[in-house]
């Protein structure tokens, strides 16, 4: 087996790939959802900018331990998360820890940021943060549910939990889960937007009336981190996406496509919908993607 | 053995009784003294018989020379002793509790001493004798002595009470007469033994009216329903320590009579499934009338009906678990039910309304009256480890014993109504605020005394119940052993 | 002849109870109640006789008259305890009417009906 | 002497010895308490010989103590938590009155526990069951709140479980003719299927009462938020865990082994709608006591899910969750217990912003609180995980959808509870809160350190609950220090999860608080941006009240359905019915004699269906 020099070496350089990809997609929907409204809109690089001006400003106040942990919280969640997601099909060197957790395992532990965030902005004692926290783990109920269905799908109809044997099931069979599980996906699918928290259920943060919700008293280091971790889980996610619907990737030119294709899904139905109230989303959640869930779980099943 | 001899039970009672007026004029505190003396030596001689007791052989004694079946006979078993030496330590212990009364305002002693005397005489009259009609005669006389119990307070309602209870009582003795009379045109004799023999010839027709009248009528005083319209107003509106002896001796002695005369005299086929149906419905009526009472007393008389429910039940399935769970649930609620009643004696002492309601709080100004109360409250719902548990984990043995799970069931959920009425009452003595300007009543130190002899009972039988185990086992022998019973009444009978 | 009187004696028993039943169960006065107890108790105490007696009996009396001789008693422990049987009703019809004096003086009334301060 | 009657004996001992105490002296007392909380688990740990037992027959029935693994296990819970909550009760309890009573009930519940479980006979489960009910019903009313109701209620509701139990154990000894536990399951086979049915599900009734499985919940909320919450941890931490211990014995041993295993189906689903609906009902409580006490019920659905499925690895989520929850709800009562005393109320609307009065209080709870929710990397995650898994092995999807919906809710009064008591602005009104004494602090801390360590070494539980499996069927169970396998060969190695988030969390911790740390200040929660309003000192700007009102709308044609107005309204039908039963007793004597001239009557012409003749 490799040293355990070579596995930091590749969890570092997952990191950073994570890092770049993620900054990139924001810039590109930024830039994309700006054509859309007739606008010129930033830099693909914005991102970077905003990260990096960020970083080297002096941080000035904090409300305590609690509002200093929570950004270290978020990245911690998604960098975990990320060791525990296979990005490349044959896993050599960017296989990290992943076959040291599975399916369960991820869905939890990618609360444990959301989790954190909330607490930090709790801690600030701005009402806009709390309630965008309190919106935001509700509307978190609705969309795990359909979510959770279509996973538990897959698990009971291949029987196994962890993420690799699903792609293992994908390049046995060639066929993509999407196709073999149309459900599932479905499902997942429709679920998707509510995880990303673009339009329309960005009432989470909410950057007119809430002023950004959970994140409105983070600055300087605190908010590039926050960022960086935000871009690594979007990455993430698509990553998952990929893994479990579209059969993975063999290299990175395939992750890049296929994850950028499915981003696109979500920007694209945000930038043409107007925003949901949270019990409208959830009510939302809970209808047409829980159906698809149950018509998977069945499907599933029998 | 001439000063242990059970006549006298009866005799020496009955003669204090009278002779108690005398003695309080020769000097006054005579009269609280020497009833004590006669019930300490009552409750010594009753030990001292019962435990030296051989089985199977009872001490049977000829009143005035003339050999059963002619003569009156007095029959000192294993199950009659149980009985006696209970309600004579009973009663030791109410004279204990009440010596003291007139320093919280009980006078007239007098009344009260020769009453309970004549009382104790007549219970303990009923269950030692072994002739029916004298069994009536002393049926009465509890009964007379416990009208003028009842109505002792003047002050309260004790009259309407007192009047009530007379009412029913009368129509008890007159149905047992009645019965005492059919029997007798019937076999001729009186003598229960005889009887017994004798029942076998006679019409069943005839049998059955004289079963039904016997049952009314020792229905009522055994406190069945619905005949027991008497009890709540009786026990409520009697002194505490009287309706501590209700419970304790005159219940006890009004079911010894209906057991003795359906397990032993009258063998009537059909008898044990009406107890069962009528103990049934003495259970539910009572614990749920218990359930909203808002008097305290009232709410105990109803518990007590229910548990003579609950034991006549345990004798109607004419089996020895029976019989033993009979035995111990009459043992079980003789104890607790006479220390509920004394504690609460004191308890409604201090209240004007003597509801339940002016408890709040009272844990704290009574501490040991109140823990008192808690402690029989626990007992009687059956909680270990008080003695009430055993007695009714023995009851629901048999009651499996007999196939009768409806009946485990519906004992069981009226069991839950009796922990909610009396916890509720629990409740507000320990965590109530309590209401201002009570006058607080303590017990005196020899209520405290009687009421420690009670609760050291009934830890200790619930912490190792074959303290008594044994004895009522050898109780259960007898009463289920008629033929025994016969034969060693009659010896020179020639069974065939 | 004999039978009649036998049989009347039981048919006066019988009403007697009745009557004194009636008077129990229905009359709202409480003197009324305790007499109707103590016609009650004479019934009873007539049947009882009634049931002792043997026709054509004597007193069972060992007397000179009778000693020796073949006589036909009626049978003596009926009446022994009729005896005790008045004086027990004596004594619970006393108890009885002291009790209705009190009522007397608490409700100022002796109708039945009206003495509930206990119930429930 | 034999060394599990001296258990008993020193327990009872302490009891007394605790009265006696606070009856003459506070001091004397308190140190009385200490002092017992120090031996009794030490006298368990080191001197109870767990191979002993000890037998005797009394009043016919035969008696015997004596532990097996399955006991040991849940004992461990006891012993260790209840001590714990002692000593915190000395601190919580310092200036209430009636101390006396309160230890006194306080001990006599650990003996009862310790004694249900080395019971080996159905008489002497059944009076330590009744002692365990009766002490903690005294504590439940103690502090006089709610007396008639809670109080009331949780003794209905106790009794009828206990006498659903009692009749269960008269009727296996009418077919057995013993009392002993293992006779019974040895012909438990042999039984006709009603008779198995019968006694098996009313044995379940009475464990499940206790263990506050959906429709007999009832009694739950209000007793765990009325009891003094130093007992309260005990309360549902390991009282609570008796009703499981129970379920346990009976669902495995019995209805698996008999075919039976949609008894323990049915189970799982009560347990799962507990789950979900107790959740849904945390959420909204606006007292933090309530809010655990559903969350307890919650939990505790979790358990008898994990219990009825009755698979190796469901029963071993089960098991292990038993104990976890015991650590963590220990530690959040404790924890809201610390609040209501240092800042004399808990209810979520008034109190806010108390993480900088109360660091160490502060911290404890979100130890547990991540724990509870079954976040990695702490020891939740890992029994969730294992409930998940069971569940998905054996294809009970809808079961796991109703878990998860659950859990995922539970994240809402997870942080409901931090925010409303620790977050948020810091008011005025409570400047003059300080942490709560060190006495309170260290049974927390204790507890907290083991729920961390579980998050990597979960095999530290595994061993005692392997252990106590063997009792249940299960005898080669496949447990490791901190790799979780389930039936498929998934696996999740928590300690690389551990150290994933440990050095990720260390890395970026340096980095972040390098060069800013010092050089930011630290302002008060007053000073928040507020684009451009002035906000005064003495305005509450923090979002309390109607925390989640969207999700209550989303959720309004569930949470109209309230099982507990039922019971009320059963309760007042039956108070009336009795109301009216007892008119029969008209209080006219001459009624009284009437209803003796019909008995007669009915008799009479009856006489002869009666009779015969």
């Amino acid at each position: 087996m490799e040293g355990i020099g070579y596995k930091i070496l590749g969890a570092v350089l997952t990191t950073i790939l994570a890092f770049v990809v993620g900054m990139f997609y924001g810039g590109f929907s930024r830039k994309i959802i700006a054509r859309i409204q007739n606008r010129v809109g930033p830099p693909v690089w914005q991102n970077f900018l905003d990260v990096l001006k960020l970083l080297f400003k002096k941080t000035s106040v904090r409300y305590g331990l609690m509002h200093h942990f929570a950004p270290l919280w978020m990245i911690t969640m998604s960098i975990t998360t990320l060791m525990f997601v296979p990005v490349l099909n044959d896993g050599l060197f960017f296989s990290n820890l992943n076959f040291s957790g599975d399916i369960i395992f991820l869905l939890y532990i990618m609360v444990f940021g959301s989790l954190g965030m909330a607490l930090g902005a709790g801690s600030t004692g701005n009402p806009n943060s709390a309630i965008g926290v309190s919106r935001g783990l509700t509307q978190m109920v609705g969309f795990e549910i359909p979510w959770v269905m279509a996973l538990v799908a897959l698990m009971i109809q291949y029987k196994t939990t962890s993420v690799t044997g699903l792609m293992e099931v994908q390049s046995q069979s060639g066929t993509w889960l999407m196709f073999s599980s149309p459900f599932a996906f479905i499902a997942a699918l429709l679920a998707m937007p509510g995880m990303f928290r673009y339009s329309p259920f960005d009432i989470v943060g909410a950057p007119a009336e809430l002023a950004s919700g959970p994140i409105s008293e983070f600055g300087g280091k605190y908010l590039s981190t926050m960022m960086t971790s935000g871009s690594i889980f979007a990455f993430v996610k698509l990553t998952l996406y990929v893994d479990l619907f579209m059969g993975g990737a063999s290299n990175l030119i395939v992750l890049v496509l296929k994850t950028f294709t499915l981003y696109m899904y979500p920007v694209l139905w945000g930038a043409v919908s107007a925003r949901f109230r949270t019990e409208q989303s959830v009510r939302y959640f809970w209808g047409w993607p829980t159906f698809f869930g149950f018509i998977a779980l069945i499907y599933a099943a029998f | 053995m001439v000063i242990t001899d059970p006549v006298y039970f009866i005799a020496l009672p009955l003669l204090t009784a009278f002779l108690l007026p005398l003695f309080g004029k020769i000097y006054k505190p005579l009269i609280g003294i020497i009833p004590g003396l006669v019930f300490a030596f009552l409750a010594y001689i009753s030990f001292d018989l019962y435990l030296n007791l051989v089985p199977g052989k009872p001490i049977i004694i000829q009143m005035a020379g003339w050999a059963p079946p002619w003569g009156i006979n007095l029959v000192f078993s294993e199950f009659s002793g149980l009985i006696v030496t209970l309600i004579t330590f009973l009663a030791f212990l109410v004279w204990v509790y009440s010596y003291n009364f007139k320093k919280v305002g009980f006078d007239n002693s007098k009344k009260y001493f020769t009453l309970l005397m004549l009382m104790v005489a007549g219970s303990i009259g009923v269950v030692l004798t072994g002739d029916i009609f004298n069994m009536f005669v002393f049926l009465e006389i509890t009964a007379i002595y416990s009208y003028g119990l009842t109505a002792f307070y003047k002050g309260r309602d004790s009259a309407e009470a007192a009047f009530k209870y007379l009412l029913l009582g009368s129509l008890s003795s007159v149905f047992i007469l009645l019965a005492i009379l059919l029997l007798y045109k019937q076999v001729g004799t009186l003598n229960m033994a005889d009887i017994a023999v004798k029942a076998q010839s006679i019409d069943p027709k005839m049998k059955s009216i004289i079963a039904i009248l016997f049952f009314v009528g020792l229905g009522i005083e055994a406190e069945m329903f619905p005949m027991n319209g008497w009890v709540p107003d009786a026990y409520s509106q009697a002194p505490g320590p009287v309706a501590a002896s209700f419970a304790g001796m005159l219940a006890k002695s009004g079911i010894y009579a209906l057991i003795r005369v359906f397990y032993t005299v009258l063998e009537v086929k059909g008898v044990f499934d009406l107890l069962l149906i009528m103990g049934l419905l003495t259970i539910i009526f009572a614990e749920f009338s218990a359930m909203r009472q808002k008097h305290l007393r009232r709410m105990l008389a109803y518990s007590s009906i229910g548990q003579m429910g609950l034991i006549m039940v345990a004798f109607s399935f004419n089996t020895k678990a029976g019989i033993f769970a009979g035995l111990f649930l009459m043992f079980n609620h003789a104890i607790i039910k006479t220390l509920l009643f004394l504690s609460s004696g004191f308890l409604t002492y201090s209240t004007k309304q003597k509801k339940i309601r002016d408890l709040d709080g009272f844990g704290k100004i009574m501490p040991f009256t109140s823990l008192m109360f808690g402690l029989g409250a626990f007992a009687i719902v059956g909680l270990p480890p008080f003695s009430g548990f055993w007695g009714k984990l023995n009851m629901l043995v048999a009651t499996a014993d007999s196939n009768l799970y409806f009946v485990i069931a519906l004992i069981l959920l009226v069991a839950v109504v009796e922990i909610v009425y009396y916890f509720k009452v629990i409740g507000r003595l320990y965590f109530r605020q309590q209401h201002k300007d009570v006058e607080v009543h303590n017990p005196t130190w020899n209520a405290i005394l009687a009421m420690s002899i009670l609760a050291i009972v009934i830890i200790g039988v619930g912490i190792y119940p074959d303290l008594i185990t044994d004895y009522l086992t050898k109780a259960t022998n007898e009463l289920f052993d008629k033929a025994g019973y016969i034969h060693s009444v009659l010896p020179n009978l020639s069974l065939n | 002849m004999q039978e009649f009187l036998t049989y009347s004696i039981y048919g006066t028993a019988f009403f007697l109870m009745l009557l004194g039943l009636y008077a129990v169960l229905m009359k709202k006065n409480l003197v009324k109640i305790v007499i109707g107890l103590t016609v009650l108790d004479s019934g009873l105490n007539l049947l009882f006789v009634a049931v002792g007696y043997i026709s054509g009996g004597t007193a069972p009396i060992f007397s000179p008259a009778v000693v020796g001789k073949h006589v036909i008693m009626t049978d003596p422990v009926p009446q022994a305890l009729v005896l005790t049987a008045i004086v027990i009703g004596f004594g619970v019809t006393a108890v009885a009417l002291a009790l209705v004096v009190r009522l007397y003086r608490k409700h100022n009334t002796t109708n039945i009906d009206e003495i509930k301060n206990l119930k429930w | 002497m034999n060394s599990l009657v001296l258990l008993i004996l020193i327990i009872a001992g302490g009891a007394l010895l605790s009265y006696f105490g606070h009856k003459i002296n506070k001091i004397l007392g308190n140190i009385t308490v200490f002092a017992v909380a120090l031996i009794i688990p030490i006298y368990w740990f080191t001197q109870v010989d767990f191979t002993e037992t000890v037998s005797f027959t009394v009043s016919g029935f035969h008696m015997e103590l004596g532990y097996n693994m399955y006991g040991k296990l849940f004992s461990m819970i006891v012993m260790i938590l209840s001590p714990l909550a002692l000593i915190y009760a000395i601190g919580y309890m310092k200036d209430q009155k009636k101390l006396a009573t309160f230890y006194f009930s306080f001990l006599f519940s650990i003996l009862g526990m310790t004694g249900i479980l080395m019971s080996r006979d159905f008489v002497s489960l059944f009076i330590f069951w009744e002692i365990m009910t009766w002490s903690s019903y005294l504590l439940v009313i103690f502090l006089g709140k709610d007396v008639q109701k809670t109080g009331i209620k949780y003794m209905v509701f106790s009794a009828i479980g206990a006498y659903a139990m009692l009749m269960a154990i008269v009727i296996i000894y009418k077919n057995t003719g013993s009392m002993m536990l293992s006779d019974y399951f040895g012909s438990f086979a042999g039984f006709t299927l009603q008779t198995k049915l019968l006694t098996g599900i009313l044995l379940l009734l009475g464990f499940a009462v206790k263990s506050a499985v959906m429709p007999l919940h009832v009694w739950a909320p209000g007793a765990y938020s009325n009891t003094p919450m130093a007992y309260t941890s005990v309360f549902s931490g390991a009282l609570s865990k008796m009703g499981i211990y129970g379920l346990g014995f009976v669902v495995v041993n019995l209805f698996a082994q008999a075919n039976l295993e949609i008894v323990g189906y049915v189970l799982a689903w009560m347990g799962a709608i507990t789950a979900v609906l107790a959740t849904f009902s945390a959420v909204f409580q606006h007292d933090a006591k309530k809010l655990l006490a559903y969350s307890s019920i919650a939990q505790l659905g979790y358990i008898v899910t994990g219990i009825g499925i009755g698979t190796e690895l469901s029963i071993m989520a089960g098991l292990y969750l038993a104990v976890l929850h015991a650590a963590f709800k220990g530690v959040l009562f404790m924890v809201v217990g610390a609040v209501e005393r240092q800042a004399g109320t808990t209810d979520m609307n008034v109190v806010s912003g108390l993480a900088r009065k109360m660091p160490f209080t502060f911290f404890t709870a979100l130890i547990a609180i991540i724990a509870l929710a079954g976040i990695p990397p702490l020891g939740g995650f890992v029994g969730k995980w294992m409930l998940y898994e069971s569940l998905i092995n054996n294809s009970n999807f809808l079961m796991v959808i109703m878990i998860f919906l659950s859990s995922t809710a539970a994240f809402l009064y997870c942080f409901k509870f931090l925010f409303g008591l620790f977050l948020g602005q810091q008011e005025p009104e409570f400047d003059h809160v300080k942490e709560a004494s060190p006495v309170m602090i260290i049974p927390m801390l204790l507890l907290s350190v083991f729920l961390l360590v579980t998050g990597a070494y979960p095999g530290i539980v595994f061993k005692y609950v392997a252990e106590g499996m063997t009792n249940l069927g299960f005898h080669d169970v496949n447990w490791q220090m901190s790799v979780l396998t389930n039936a498929w060969g998934d696996s999740v190695n928590v300690q690389h999860v551990y150290l994933s988030v440990v050095v990720v969390f260390v890395a970026f911790l340096i980095f972040i608080t390098w060069r800013g740390y010092k050089h930011s200040t630290k302002i008060s929660t007053k000073d928040i941006s507020s684009s451009g309003e002035m906000i005064k000192p003495e305005d509450n700007m923090t979002y309390a009240m109607d925390f989640y009102k969207p999700f209550q709308r989303v959720l309004q044609p569930i949470l109209k359905w309230k099982i507990n107005k039922y019971y009320e309204d059963f309760g007042k039908g039956l108070e009336a019915l009795f109301d009216f039963m007892r008119r029969i007793y008209t209080g006219n004597g001459q009624t009284y004699a009437v209803y003796v001239i019909i008995f007669l009557a009915i008799l009479l012409i009856f006489s002869k269906s009666i009779f015969g003749y």
